[in-house]
Order: structure tokens, then C-alpha cells, then sequence
């Protein structure tokens, strides 16, 4: 069989949904975060895939573009658990409890 | 300037100075309101006495200010025979709420501009020629009242009352502002307008789908409906007026609650005339809850201010019947007793008012001989007390009674039912209140009860009676106004009626 | 390329990183002055919006059609100006309660700033996806500036994680947009869809701009991704939450508005029902949640999802009044909003505690902050003659003039009437606000509140705002309409 | 030669290029890397006996090559056995695992920090052409990103072990390793874009290529004269990401006894000890590829790629020769400089060399502007 | 061989995906964060499959090489050993996986009924593709780009502010 497009986007589908099961099912903020890290590449995967079989580079700017931000919201946000960490001493989800839910 | 633009911007003027009038200067304070609203209800009368009777079908003291040109809303002032007696009795009522507002001893400068904002609103609302601001100048009345009851109200209820009130009035006043939208919706495109005179024009030229008449007039005909205490959305009326401070509940009874009645009049009816025709019947017999209803759960009252404030709710049945007979006879009779239930409402508030800041309670059972004690105040209830039984001599039983002779056109068994409420029920409530506050013994704290002494103190009632027992002897001096423009209503309602209700229609 | 074109930007840009140099030499006690320095500096920067023509018909667009300066951009950028200039007045406000850092408070108020007029101007999905991410990032920080609270950070952590959570959705939505129509502009996507009939009708396609419109939901907090809304507004510091509430959410709106009504018309106008739906639950949903609580900022987190749905509500109507409205509305609720932070901020300067029953006694102890929150909630509230109520009254209008259309007719009425069912219940809780100010019993401290002159006039201007857009909707509302038909017909 | 023509001429385009990937894979490897490493470490012992005015390794040999004439006993004092007596030791000691680690990523961390450095090697192109070969294992044309790409790679091998060690010592070196090999990564990989901004491409061999010939008459071509900022950093971060002294604070032994390999011994010990000397011998090819003109010469005409067997050979030459030199100029610094505080080393590399590659990225682009504007 | 590249390289990418998120064997968020660089680099194979090699090698630079040492820092500084004490919530999981299962089936039959790209064939790449990319970059993407300088600049300040120590 033929790889095409299609091949491609089913391996970036299913990647956004397991991304997506960390985020609901995991309850670690570091893991849920890598979840969300795991969307953004299915979502790098399509955009490549796109790009490369429609022949336009756009695609693949906004992949660059994507990883940049990923890397800059990874940054803050892993500084972030850590100093929520150092006033609670839990990365835990069930552990925000501060405000009401 | 137009007189009437004077009329109501005076007050709202006023408002605006006594911001920046510093909070010590009680005085100062309570001149500036008094100044304002005499002013007002001064060149109210000036007004009334001007107006060309003979041209009232046509609108006089006009004055057009563009506002927003994309959506047509202009600043639209003006009085035809319909509104002339309703400003005057707002600005007599709003100068009486303000002479009546003594009372008031805390954060008075907050009142005090609250008041005028409100009377404002209210003649504003009576004033406008412009459907939005209509509207917009009674929700600018409306705030202040639920303010104003929640603030400086009274009793263990207030702040239920408050919130009652507000949730109540609001969702009336939104039913209605839909509907004055989907009305401003159903021009066509190029012409939309919210300005009154071109709207009625426009729609008794090209007449109005008549789907849409269907729905839009229930829209109007409940949201105006809730803010005049239609049974059954009657019930935070009593409540609130319980509550209220007596100035608020002076103005709002007497006059912010007949805004609803005269959106009906002079919005429902002449757009909609199908719409109405299907709805009448309907209204006539809501109108028998209120005077039924109501009037028995006046008659169960302890407190005097929840007997006054049922009983106006009750008295609504009777505009309501007279709306709803869609005759000239009935209608004109609506606007009167409209006119002549402000003045009364007004003055039955002021008395109670008076009477809790003598004795700091309302329960009847507790009051008792205080006509010895308090004779101004006395005959001041009575005389109230005989207007609310529709007593002749009154402006409320010339209106009353040509509300019945309309109405008996219309709905016989209605009317007949109706009349002996009117009769029997409330003369039954309202003597008996006169004879538990006013006769038996004196119990002896009330001793220490002050009638009203001074003639600064009197005014208010005695401008109140006054202009009661006027319209009461002359009610021609509303009548001839009023009917001209009734008839062309009328005229245009009854001929796109349905055959068989035109069958029955004397006139 | 026309670096002109992003003149304003620029002066943002370079402001922020202006003050987070010159923070380098200003000593610590007069730090919070370069806030005021930076707000005076976009208020020539604001000055300066007016002074640039505005572009009538085809709009100035630079930088590979991405960057496009219409009015509807314009309208957006003075918008933001206004919101930041306030904000920063509040910051300054607020500075004693932040221990260190004040300068890059101010300075990424500045670039968010920056990502909001960008986002004004986004023409395609790449400036979109970058705008709303220095946006969202730079919200991460603020709202979890105030590292000493708890609550601050994990209302921070919980905007990262959910606020992540719609970025991804959105590049995936995006991914498949640009897959099946082959580009990254809005106007060629509209016009390839005007060519080609399936591609609107794309499963694939419409999956792409569901996608990006649940993330763009999520920047206005509406159902289903409003989640995050209630605890980051009451976690964040005050200024933060006000700049949330209104710019954040206009900037979302902005985006919205291009996404839908720029690039996907037609898919627009399919999902009338789905747009409808989502707004009537939003309003619902916010109004009712808001009833129980007690915490001002938590209560506001609601209200503002309540206004979402408003907002929803013009947009669903489709027509050129509706998006009109919008824009009206959120012209009331900047000054509304900001009115309202700006007091809940001074107020609660000196208790640890948000309740609302710090308000007790307010009336005496600062008559003008008093009049301020009382009237930001009487606008909020929808009642004239403030600016709020004129806001709703052309949703409103606007609805009920898209139910001329026989097909939607009940479902409008029906989303009227919910509309109808939220003003009412927001009614009670704003009323609760008031009734705190005027007759809950005082039990703390009753010392006058001092104001400083910035805040004083900020608060005039919030108030003079509020009114003159209540009484005075002309100017405006030509406006307005004006940019919208130049922009969307 | 005959049936080897005809088996590769019977392939087809695919296989042969496997084929010749293949050896070139293991010839690269084991033919050259690993004896390279390996007489690196007895070149280091040798060079620091020397500055330190000592011997150096001298004895260890097998018993018979001393009996050899006259060649015998120079061997041995050469001590060039002296590194396969260090394998057999490694191979041969007690492989322990101390109970408290962390198994899996015990075992696994000395290889991650073995494979990077040598996948590394991979676009390096150590020759010109060997018949119709390309001398590069991958000719990419994002070579010197895929360099980086791997090298990154390379501190997981080390932060893991400082992981799963579950000591304090490995854990301080691993995290120490981690941050400034990021560090420097940033300020090395922003060195080079000058050379690429003058080169106009990322392939290695394209880099070569434009370093051939000289410029009035006698200095070569090569980069280091164009960009001596940019070589001055990429040195210096090459130290740094090669944990070598004066940068070898991940296992500074006075203060973290052994760093990262605290816990390690045997085997696995020295695949992190092959690891640093195959990080080495990337740096310097890769130094050697950037700066110093790969496999050319300016004169005798060894700057085009060979014709002949012969030349090949000589470029391979050539090639090994400069990178050795450079490896020499590694060991010898290590003798040379004490270690750096880990302050200091972070400023260093923050704040003293990101700004100047930056700044030397600026004055390129407009040096290059003002050439193109002219 | 390609396609056998594609299977080998997109079966191992969604392997370690969901080895990274739901591992059953271990809890260990530092297994996870190893298993996210697996699935990063098998993506970057897949990317050269594609032939985006400058992508590839960015993958690998930026997310494998930094974003994902950042993860590893960050867990080994915090505590991990109270994640494998905790209790998963089976009634949480069985909705989140339900939702999820959902939301894949509605992808998957999304793109098998759209037939997306039937026509299309993967062309060969002309020239540089970094080339290419970096001229579009530098000239009709070079708004965004500067914004996303002006973004790391925020994320840079933001980092300092959230871990200086000097504040209680």
C-alpha cells in the first residue's frame, strides 16, 4: 500500500488523542503537560504532512513557529509548577484546592 | 426649549448640582430638590393651562434632538391630549413626594438626587414622543425606586421587597423592550424609526402583519402588564410599597406604574389593533383578579400600608377593564382614573407615611381614636379613604364610573362583577381602615401622636385633595382633552375588528 | 513591507522594553512611577491612533497579507490602548502588594498589550496562533505575579494547563484548515471556499474550525471552555483580572469575529443553531453560577462569562448590526469592567480578604469609589442610562432582527428570551454587590479611603465613559457601524 | 577486484548505497574512532607526564615485545599497549550495581551518553571522494543542525545517570552537566551562523568546499581567519560541551568526587569515559570541517575533490592529521588551566559569549550587506 | 522501503506516545518524560520521511534537546516519588478515556471519510528546502516572527520573575 496523506494524518489523530488522554486522565501537571506537549506535535505532524503533499511551505512555518512558542510556554510553565510546588510541595492537580472548584 | 423639556429637565439638573453640593448642607440640600420639583410641577400647571383643548389630538410643546441618526432614535418630546393630565399629575406628585421626603434623616443628599432622578425618569417617560426613550427614561426611574427601597426602606422585609421588586419590574420592563423592538423591527428597513408619532403613522397607514401582531402585543400587553401589577404578577407590589420610603412609594404608585397602563394606550393599542382585538378578552378577565383578588386580600390586611398598597393594585383592574372595553368611553375613563389613582395613591402614601413616622407602626389593630388626636390628618384619611371607595366628588368616580358605562358595552357579566368589587369590597376595606385608625379609643401611647400643623407640612396633602376634588367636579377638564385622541384610537382599533365584535359595539 | 503600518505596535514594544531597562536605574521607592510613565506614554500613543487616517474601503494589509489595518483593527487597537492605560493606573495602585518585580508588571502588561494589537490585525492563522499565544503567555506570568499567594498560583498554574489545552486544539485546527484548503489567509480561504463548494462542506474542514473556535472560546470563557474563568479571575491580582476580562476577551472576540466572518462566512451562517446554543448556555451558565458567590473577583469571572454569551449572542445574530453591537457593547464594557476593578482593587488594598462584604460602609468611606462600583454594576446590569444598557439593548436588537428570518425565528426568540432570563438573574447579583456598598452594617474599620490623584481620574474617566456611551451612543455607534460595513460586507 | 565489480555493479542504486553506508558506518567506527579514542586517553597520559615532567605510561606490554630488538623496548616505553591493557581492565573488573539506584535508566544512561557523540560523526565529511564515494557517512543537507540536533541528545546520558545514581554527588554532577551543556550549546550553535551566513548553506561538505583556496596568494581561505570570534567561542564551547577542563565541572572530583559516574564502574564506566573522548573527536572534526578547510590544503592542489585513489587517501590524511592536532590542543588544555567555579562558568557563557556571538552575527550580516549593497 | 520506514517509524511515535501518557508498567513521570524524547525523535524520523529535514532537525534541537531536558530537570528537582503513591480515580479515567476514545473515533472517521489528499503525491523536494524556508520566514512571515521574539523575550522575563528566590 501506498503511504499518503491519509497514513499520515490517522498517526497525527491518534497522537492528539492520546496527547489529549493525558491531559483528562493523568492527574501529575508535569505529565498532563507533556500531554499537551504530545497535541502540538500531532498538530506539527498534519501541518508537515499538509505541507509537504499540498506543496507550500506554510505548513511548515507554522511548525517552526510552533515549536518556538511550545518551547517559551514550556519554559514558564514548568517555572510555574516549580514555584507552585515550593509553596504546596505537590504538582497534583487534586491538590489546587486554594479556590473553590 | 420646549416647556416640557423644562419640565422634566430641571429635576435631573438638579440631581446633577447636588452632586457637588457638599453632604452638611442639609438645608441647601432639600431647597435645591424643593426648588426643582416646584418648578417642575409649576410649569406642569403653566402647560396644562396652555394646552389648546381644541387641537388635542395634535401634539403641542414638541421638541425633536436627533440622538443616534443610524438607528433613529431621537430626543422626542411631546404632550397631546393622552400624556397633558399625566405629566401634570407626575410633577404635582413629585413636588408632593419631595415636600413629603422630611422624613428622610440619613445620607439625605443620596435621596434627595435619587428623587429627582427618578421624577426625571417618570415625566420623561410620560413625555416622550420616542419609543426608546420612553423606555430609557422609565428604567431611569425604575433604578432609583429599587435604590431607594432598599436603602432607606423599612421593615424586617426590605430587602426581600428590594429584590422582588427589581427581578419583577426588570423582566416587565424587558418583555416590553422586546416588544418595542420587535415593533421598531416590523418597519421596513430604510424607514425604521423609534420616533412614536412616525411609527403609529406608519403602522395605522400600512397596518402590521398580522402574525406578528400576535405576538408582539402579548410582549408588550405582559411586560407593561407586570409593571402595573397585572394579576396575576401583581404580588411584589404591596410588598414593595410596603417597604418603600413614603416619597418612593408616593411616586412610583402614583405615577411610575402608570407608565405601563399609558404604553398600552398609546403604543399597544394604535400599532396593533389586531393584536388587541385578540387580546381584550383575555385582559378583561385578568383585570377581574386584580379587583377581586386583590381587593379581598386588601380586605384580610393588618398593616395599613399593604391595605393601600393591595388596594392599588385592585384599582389597576379597574384601567385595566376600561383598556380593555376598547371603547371611548372606557378608555377616556382609564385615563382618568389613571390620573385620579396618582393623586389618591399619592396621598394614601403620604398618610401612612405620616402616620408610621407619628406612631412607627402601621397595624391597624394597634391604632385607634386618632381623629381626636390628629383632626388634619383625619379628615385628610377620610376624604382619602371615600376617593378609593369611588365616592362622587372625586376625579376616581368620574372615572370609575365612565370605565363601567364603557365596559357594560362590552363585557355585561364582567362589568357587573367588577362594579359590585368596586363598590362593596373596597368601600368594605376602606371604612373599616378609617374606623380602626381614626375611631375608638385612643390608646395611650399615641398620645404623644402631632397632627400635621404646619401649613408647610399641609401642603402636600392639601395639594393632593385639591387637585383630586378639581378633576373630581370639572373631570371635563380632562375629558375634553382625552377623548379626541381616545376616539381616533378607537376609531382605528374598531375598524380592522372583526366583524363580530364590531356587532356589539354601540358607538 | 511597510513597517508603518505597525508604528503602534512598535512604540508598544519598544516601550515594554524601555521600562524594563530603565528599571535598571530608577530606584526601588519610585518604580511604580515608571507605571504611570508608561501609561501617559500610550496615552500619546492613543492620541496618535486618531491622528492616522482611517482606511476606508480596501484596507492597508503588509507582511504577506497577515498584517491588515482596517477599521475594525483600529477600533480593536485604541480599545486595547485604553484598557492597558487604565490597567496600569490600577498596577500602580496596586504595586505595595507586589514585593519585587513591579517594573515587569508594567512591562508585560506592555507586551501583552503589544500581542492584543496584533491580534487586531491578524489576517491569517499564523499571526492569529502568534497574537494569542503572546498573549496567553504573557497572562501565564501576571496572573501568577503575586508569588506570595497561593491562590495567585495556582490560578496561574490552572490557566496554563487549560489555557495550553485550547493552543493545542487550535494548531490542530489550524493544521486541518490549512490541510484541506491549501493556505493560511482568511481571504483566500474565504474565496477557496467560494470556488469550491466541498471544501465548506469538508468533514475534515469543519472539524478544523470547530476546533479553533472552542480555543478561541476559551479566550472569551464561553461554554464549554469556561472553566478556567471563575478561579483565575479571583486568583490574579486585581489589575491582571481587569485586563483579562476585558482585553483578553476582546482580543478573543476580535479573532472570532475575523475567523468567522472574515474567513468561514458561509460555515458561519451553517452553524447559526450551534452559535446560538453555545451563547444561550454561556449566558445561563454564568448568570446562575454568579448567584452563591462571594468572593467580588469570582462573582465579576462570572458575570464576564455571562458577557461572553452576550457577545456570542450578537454574533450569532449573522447580520451587520450584530457585530456592530458587539463592538458597542465591548466600548461600554471596557470602561464598565475597568471602573469596577479599579474600586474592588483600592478597596481591598488593605484586607487579605475579597469578600463582598468588605464593601460594607463604602459609602462613607469613599463616596466617589462608592458611586464608581454602583454604577459599573448598574451598567454591567444592563440598565440605563449607562453604557451597558445601550450594549445590550443592540444584542438584543440585534436578535430579535435576525429572527425576521422565518427558519430561525423561534430559535432566536427562544435565545432573546434566555437573554432576557440572564439580565434578570444578573440583576440579583449586581443588586447583591450594591446592597453590600449601601446597607450591609459596617463592622471594620470605617477610615476614609484615600485615592490618589491617578486613580481619581481614571475613575472619572471610567465613570465619564460609562455615561457618556449610556446618554451619548451616537459618535460611537456611527462608528462602528461604519467599520463594520466597510469591513464585513 | 573483479568480483567485488561485478557483486556491487549487480546491486541495485538502494543496496549499493546501504552497502557502501554500511562500511563506511563500520570502517568510520571501528577502523578510526574507536583506535583514535583509545590512543587519545594514552596521548593524554603521555601529555600530561610530559607537562607535569613526568614518564607517563611505560610498562604494560605484552611479555614477548620486550624481548624484540632494539623496537621492542621503544614500544614499551611508548607505552602503546598501555590502552589495551585499560579495556582488558574494564572489561574485566566486577561489574556492580549498587542497590539503591535506579535499574533500568542505570543501565541505560552510559549508553545514551555514548551513542550521541557518535552519531555526530556521521555528516562529518573526512575525505573528499574514494572512487565515486562521497567521503561523508550522510551528506545532509542540514548537516551542521543535524550535528547539533544529536549532540543535544548527549546530555540525557549524563543527566540520567546522575538520576538514577540516587546520590547526591551523581545527582549535583547530572543537573551541573545538563545546565551547561544547554548553556553552551546556545552560545556555540550561535557562533556558526556566521560561517554559515558567509557560506550560504548548511552542508558540510558545501562548507568545505567554499574554504578552498587563499587569499592573497598565501593565507588560506579557511574560516578561522574570516571569523576568529566565532571560533574563539565554538573552542571554548567545545570545551564546555565536551566536560573537559577547564569546564569539567559535571564531575569536578574535588567537590562531587566523581559526578555523574560516581556509582559507576566497569564497563559502564567506560562508556562514558569512551563517550567524552568521542565527543572529542566530533569537536575537533567538526572544528577541523568549520574552520580549518576539512580535508584541503591550499597548495599542491589539494583543495578539489581527488581523482585518484591516491589523492583520496590523501585527503583522508589530511584530514585526520588537523583533527588530531586539535585533539592534541584539547589534552594539552586540560594540563594547562585550572577548573572554572560553576559561576563562573555560567557567566561566562551567558553573559559573555551569547552576546558576543550575537554581536558577531550582526557585524557579519552587515559586513555582508554593505558587500551586497556595493 | 519507504513505507516500511513509515510503519517502523509512525508505530514507534504512537508506541511511546502512549508509553508517555499511560504507562502501565510505571508512574514514574521521569519514564514518561524518556518516553515523550522517544516519541519526539521517532517523529522527527517521520518528518524525514516527509523530507522536512530542517524540521527534523529542529525537532530534535529544540524539543528533544531542550524542552524536554527542562521536564527533566524540573521532575528531579520536585518530588516524584508521591506520584507513585497516589490512587488513580477509576471512575475519572473511564470518562476522560471514554471522552477521549470519542473524540478519536470522530477523528478517524473524519479523515477516512474525507478522502483527504487522494489525489495528491508526495513531490520531490527542489533545491534547499532550508533556503526556501528561511526566505519565507525572513520576508513574508516575518511579523510573526519578530512577535515571537517579543514572546521568548516575555517567556525569559516571566521565568526569572517565577523563580527568583528573594520573595517569601
Amino acid at each position: 500500500m501506498n503511504i499518503g496523506l491519509e497514513q499520515y494524518l490517522t498517526v497525527s489523530g491518534l497522537l492528539f488523542c492520546f496527547g489529549l488522554l493525558g491531559v483528562v486522565v493523568r492527574r501529575n501537571l508535569l505529565i498532563m503537560y507533556m500531554g499537551l506537549e504530545l497535541m502540538l506535535n500531532a498538530a506539527n505532524l498534519a501541518l508537515v504532512a499538509f505541507s509537504r503533499f499540498n506543496d507550500n511551505l506554510d505548513g511548515q512555518l507554522m511548525v517552526f513557529f510552533i515549536i518556538t512558542v511550545a518551547a517559551a510556554e514550556v519554559a514558564v510553565g514548568l517555572a510555574l509548577i516549580v514555584a507552585l510546588y515550593r509553596k504546596r510541595q505537590s504538582a497534583h492537580v487534586e491538590d489546587l484546592t486554594t479556590l473553590k472548584l | 426649549m420646549s416647556l416640557l423639556t423644562h419640565i422634566l429637565g430641571w429635576p435631573l439638573l438638579a440631581a446633577l448640582v447636588l452632586a457637588f453640593v457638599p453632604r452638611n448642607f442639609r438645608f441647601l440640600t432639600r431647597l435645591v430638590a424643593l426648588a426643582a420639583t416646584f418648578t417642575s410641577a409649576a410649569l406642569a400647571v403653566v402647560m396644562f393651562v396652555k394646552f389648546d383643548t381644541d387641537a388635542a389630538t395634535d401634539f403641542q410643546f414638541v421638541q425633536i434632538l436627533p440622538w443616534v441618526k443610524s438607528l433613529g432614535i431621537s430626543y422626542h418630546v411631546g404632550v397631546d391630549g393622552l400624556n397633558v393630565g399625566l405629566v401634570l399629575m407626575g410633577a404635582l406628585v413629585s413636588f408632593a413626594a419631595c415636600c413629603c421626603a422630611w422624613e428622610i434623616k440619613e445620607r439625605e443628599k443620596e435621596f434627595y438626587i435619587l428623587l429627582l432622578v427618578m421624577t426625571g425618569g417618570i415625566l420623561g417617560a410620560f413625555a416622550s414622543l420616542d419609543v426608546f426613550f420612553l423606555y430609557f427614561f422609565h428604567e431611569l426611574a425604575l433604578v432609583p425606586a429599587f435604590i431607594m427601597i432598599g436603602v432607606w426602606g423599612r421593615g424586617e422585609e426590605k430587602d426581600y421587597a428590594t429584590f422582588k421588586i427589581t427581578l419583577y419590574l426588570s423582566l416587565g420592563a424587558l418583555l416590553a423592550l422586546i416588544g418595542l423592538l420587535a415593533l421598531y423591527l416590523q418597519m421596513p428597513e430604510d424607514k425604521r424609526t423609534f420616533d412614536l408619532v412616525a411609527m403609529t403613522a406608519h403602522f395605522r397607514a400600512q397596518g402590521m402583519d398580522g402574525s406578528a401582531q400576535q405576538f408582539i402585543f402579548p410582549l408588550l400587553l405582559f411586560g407593561f402588564g407586570i409593571l402595573v401589577s397585572l394579576w396575576p404578577f401583581h404580588t411584589w407590589a404591596p410588598l414593595a410599597y410596603g417597604a418603600a420610603p413614603t416619597a418612593t412609594a408616593m411616586l412610583h404608585a402614583g405615577v411610575l406604574k402608570k407608565f405601563g397602563l399609558y404604553g398600552l394606550i398609546r403604543i399597544a393599542l394604535p400599532m396593533m389593533p389586531e393584536g388587541a382585538a385578540m387580546w381584550m378578552n383575555c385582559l378583561a378577565l385578568l383585570c377581574l383578579g386584580n379587583i377581586l383578588y386583590c381587593g379581598l386580600v386588601a380586605m384580610k390586611q393588618k398593616d395599613l400600608n399593604l391595605l393601600i398598597g393591595n388596594s392599588s393594585v385592585a384599582h389597576m383592574g379597574f384601567v385595566f377593564l376600561g383598556i380593555a372595553s376598547l371603547n371611548v368611553l372606557g378608555i377616556t375613563g382609564a385615563v382618568l382614573v389613571m390620573i385620579a389613582h396618582g393623586l389618591l395613591a399619592a396621598l394614601s402614601f403620604a398618610l401612612s407615611g405620616y402616620l408610621y413616622q407619628q406612631t412607627k407602626t402601621l397595624e391597624m389593630e394597634k391604632l385607634g381614636g386618632l381623629l381626636r388626636q390628629m383632626p388634619f390628618f383625619g379628615a385628610a384619611l377620610v376624604m382619602a379613604a371615600m376617593a378609593g371607595c369611588g365616592l362622587p366628588g372625586f376625579a376616581n368616580f368620574a372615572g370609575e364610573a365612565l370605565i363601567f358605562f364603557g365596559a357594560w358595552t362590552e363585557f355585561r357579566v364582567v362589568t357587573v362583577i367588577a362594579a359590585w368589587g368596586a363598590l362593596v369590597i373596597g368601600a368594605v376595606y376602606m371604612l373599616r381602615a378609617v374606623r380602626s385608625v381614626l375611631h375608638g379609643p385612643l390608646p395611650q401611647e399615641w398620645h404623644v401622636a402631632k397632627d400635621v400643623t404646619t401649613p408647610w407640612r399641609r401642603l402636600p396633602f392639601a395639594l393632593l385633595l385639591g387637585a383630586l376634588l378639581l378633576f373630581g367636579f370639572f373631570p371635563a377638564l380632562l375629558t375634553r382633552k382625552i377623548e379626541p385622541v381616545v376616539k381616533q384610537i378607537v376609531k382605528d382599533a374598531r375598524a380592522v375588528l372583526k366583524p363580530a365584535i364590531t356587532a356589539g359595539v354601540k358607538n | 513591507m511597510n513597517v508603518s503600518l505597525i508604528e503602534f505596535e512598535i512604540t508598544v514594544v519598544l516601550l515594554g522594553m524601555g521600562v524594563l531597562l530603565l528599571d535598571l536605574w530608577t530606584p526601588a521607592e519610585r518604580k511604580p512611577g515608571l507605571g504611570l510613565a508608561a501609561a501617559l506614554s500610550l496615552l500619546l500613543v492613543l492620541v496618535a491612533t486618531f491622528l492616522v487616517p482611517i482606511p476606508q474601503g480596501a484596507a492597508a494589509s503588509g507582511f504577506g497579507g497577515g498584517y491588515l489595518l482596517d477599521g475594525l483593527a483600529l477600533f480593536f487597537k485604541r480599545f486595547f490602548l485604553v484598557a492597558a492605560i487604565l490597567v496600569l493606573v490600577m498596577q500602580t495602585e496596586f504595586a505595595d502588594r507586589i514585593a519585587s518585580g513591579i517594573s515587569e508588571f508594567y512591562a508585560l502588561v506592555l507586551f501583552a498589550l503589544a500581542g492584543m494589537m496584533f491580534a487586531a490585525s491578524a489576517n491569517n492563522f499564523v499571526m492569529l496562533f502568534v497574537a494569542i499565544e503572546l498573549i496567553t503567555v504573557t497572562f501565564y506570568v501576571l496572573t501568577s505575579f503575586q508569588r506570595g499567594r497561593t491562590a495567585s498560583l495556582e490560578a496561574g498554574v490552572k490557566y496554563l494547563i487549560l489555557g495550553a489545552l485550547s493552543s493545542g486544539f487550535l494548531v490542530f485546527g489550524i493544521a486541518l484548515i490549512y490541510g484541506t484548503s491549501g493556505t493560511m489567509s482568511f481571504p483566500e480561504i474565504a474565496a477557496k471556499i467560494k470556488a469550491s463548494h466541498d471544501l465548506a462542506h469538508g468533514a475534515l474542514f469543519q472539524l478544523g474550525v470547530l476546533l479553533v473556535l472552542v480555543a478561541l472560546g476559551f479566550k472569551i470563557a464561553a461554554v464549554p471552555m469556561q472553566i478556567w474563568a471563575p478561579d483565575v479571575y479571583q486568583g490574579a491580582p486585581a489589575p491582571v483580572t481587569a485586563f483579562l476580562a476585558v482585553g483578553s476577551k476582546a482580543a478573543g472576540m476580535v479573532l472570532l469575529l475575523r475567523v468567522l466572518l472574515t474567513a468561514v462566512p458561509d460555515l458561519a451562517s451553517h452553524s447559526a443553531k450551534l452559535l446560538m446554543t453555545v451563547a444561550g448556555i454561556t449566558i445561563l451558565y454564568g448568570s446562575l453560577c454568579a448567584i452563591p458567590q462571594r468572593n467580588l473577583k469570582r462573582l465579576l469571572g462570572y458575570s464576564s462569562i455571562a458577557s461572553a454569551g452576550f457577545l456570542l449572542l450578537g454574533i450569532s445574530a449573522l447580520s451587520l448590526n450584530g457585530i456592530s453591537a458587539i463592538l458597542y457593547y465591548l466600548g461600554g464594557y471596557l470602561f464598565t469592567v475597568l471602573a469596577a476593578f479599579l474600586v474592588i482593587c483600592i478597596v481591598t488594598r488593605n484586607t487579605k480578604d475579597e469578600d463582598i462584604s468588605v464593601l460594607a460602609g463604602l459609602h462613607q468611606r469613599s463616596p466617589l469609589l462608592a458611586a464608581g462600583l454602583t454604577l459599573a454594576m448598574v451598567s454591567l446590569a444592563g440598565v440605563p442610562p449607562l453604557a451597558g444598557f445601550f450594549g445590550k439593548f443592540l444584542l438584543l436588537k440585534a436578535a430579535v432582527e435576525s429572527a425576521s428570518n422565518p427558519e430561525f425565528r423561534s430559535a432566536y426568540y427562544t435565545l432573546v428570551a434566555v437573554g432576557i432570563v440572564g439580565v434578570i438573574i444578573s440583576l440579583y447579583y449586581y443588586f447583591g454587590v450594591m446592597k453590600a456598598i449601601f446597607w450591609t452594617k459596617p463592622t471594620g474599620d470605617l477610615s476614609p479611603i484615600p485615592l490618589s490623584l491617578p486613580a481619581r481620574l481614571a475613575l472619572y474617566v471610567c465613570i465619564a465613559g460609562m455615561l457618556f456611551l449610556g446618554l451619548y451612543p451616537g459618535p460611537l455607534l456611527d462608528f462602528t457601524d461604519g467599520v463594520v460595513k466597510a469591513v464585513f460586507n | 577486484m573483479d568480483w567485488i565489480n561485478n557483486f556491487v555493479g549487480g546491486l541495485t542504486a538502494g543496496q549499493q548505497f546501504a552497502l557502501f553506508s554500511l562500511l563506511k558506518v563500520v570502517i568510520v567506527i571501528f577502523g578510526a574512532v574507536l583506535p583514535i579514542v583509545a590512543y587519545a586517553v594514552l596521548v593524554e597520559r603521555k601529555v600530561s607526564a610530559f607537562i607535569q615532567d613526568r614518564v607517563g605510561p611505560n610498562r604494560s606490554a605484552p611479555f614477548f615485545v620486550k624481548y624484540l630488538p632494539v623496537v621492542g623496548p621503544f614500544l614499551v616505553r611508548l607505552g602503546i599497549f598501555q590502552p589495551l591493557a585499560d579495556g582488558l581492565k574494564f572489561i574485566l573488573k566486577e561489574d556492580f550495581t549498587p542497590s539503591h539506584v535506579r535499574k533500568v535508566y542505570f543501565w541505560i544512561a552510559p549508553a545514551i551518553a555514548m551513542v550521541p557523540a557518535m552519531l555526530a560523526l556521521a555528516v562529518i565529511p573526512f575525505g573528499s571522494t574514494l572512487g565515486n564515494q562521497k567521503m561523508v557517512i550522510a551528506d545532509l543537507n542540514v548537516g551542521i543542525l543535524y550535528t547539533f540536533g544529536i549532540v543535544s541528545l548527549g546530555v540525557y546520558g549524563l543527566v540520567l545517570a546522575g538520576y538514577a545514581s540516587n546520590s547526591k554527588f551523581s545527582f549535583l554532577g547530572g543537573i551541573r552537566s545538563s545546565a551547561q551543556m544547554i548553556s553552551y550549546e546556545i552560545a556555540m550553535g550561535m557562533s556558526v551562523i556566521p560561517l554559515f551566513m558567509l557560506v550560504g548553506d548548511l552542508n558540510l561538505s558545501k562548507v568545505i568546499e567554499y574554504q578552498a583556496g587563499t587569499t592573497l596568494g598565501f593565507i588560506p581561505n579557511w574560516l578561522v581567519f574570516k571569523q576568529p570570534i566565532a571560533f574563539v567561542i565554538f573552542l571554548v564551547a567545545a570545551f564546555a560541551e565536551t566536560n573537559r577542563l577547564p569546564f569539567d565541572l559535571p564531575e569536578a572530583e574535588t567537590e562531587l568526587v566523581g559526578g555523574y559516574h560516581t556509582e559507576y564502574s566497569s564497563m559502564k564506566f567506560a562508556l562514558f569515559f569512551l563517550g567524552e573522548y568521542t565527543a572529542m573527536v566530533a569537536a575537533s572534526a567538526m572544528m577541523v570541517v568549520l574552520f580549518f578547510g576539512g580535508w584541503t590544503l591550499p597548495f599542491a592542489g589539494l583543495d578539489h575533490p581527488a581523482a585518484t585513489f591516491i589523492m583520496g587517501f590523501a585527503h583522508i590524511g589530511i584530514f585526520v592529521a588537523k583533527m588530531l592536532a586539535l585533539m592534541v590542543v584539547f589534552i594539552w588544555v586540560r594540563w594547562m588551566l585550572p577548573r572554572f567555579r560553576y559561576d563562573q562558568l555560567m557567566d561566562l557563557g551567558w553573559r559573555r559569549f551569547v552576546p558576543l556571538a550575537l554581536a558577531n552575527i550582526v557585524l557579519t550580516a552587515v559586513v555582508l550587506w554593505a558587500q551586497n549593497a556595493k | 522501503m519507504e513505507d516500511a520506514l513509515f510503519y517502523i517509524f509512525a508505530a514507534l511515535t504512537l508506541l511511546f506516545a502512549f508509553l508517555c501518557v499511560a504507562n502501565p508498567f510505571s508512574r514514574n513521570p521521569v519514564t514518561s518524560a524518556m518516553f515523550l524524547v522517544l516519541t519526539m525523535i521517532s517523529l522527527a524520523g517521520l518528518f524525514v520521511l516527509l523530507q522536512a529535514f530542517f524540521l527534523a532537525a529542529v525537532q530534535i534541537l529544540v524539543y528533544a534537546g531542550a524542552v524536554m531536558v527542562l521536564f527533566l530537570f524540573v521532575i528531579m528537582l520536585l518530588d516524584v516519588k508521591e506520584e507513585e503513591r497516589r490512587r488513580f480515580n477509576p471512575f475519572g479515567i473511564a470518562i476522560g478515556g471514554v471522552s477521549v476514545i470519542g473524540l478519536g473515533f470522530i477523528l478517524f472517521s473524519t479523515i477516512r471519510e474525507s478522502k483527504v489528499g487522494a489525489g495528491l503525491k508526495l513531490t520531490a523536494v527542489k533545491g534547499s528546502d532550508t533556503a526556501a524556508l528561511g526566505k519565507a520566514l525572513f520576508t513574508e512571515y516575518l511579523l510573526p516572527f519578530e512577535v515571537i521574539s517579543v514572546l521568548l523575550l516575555v517567556a525569559m522575563v516571566g521565568v526569572i520573575l517565577l523563580s527568583k528566590k528573594d520573595l517569601k
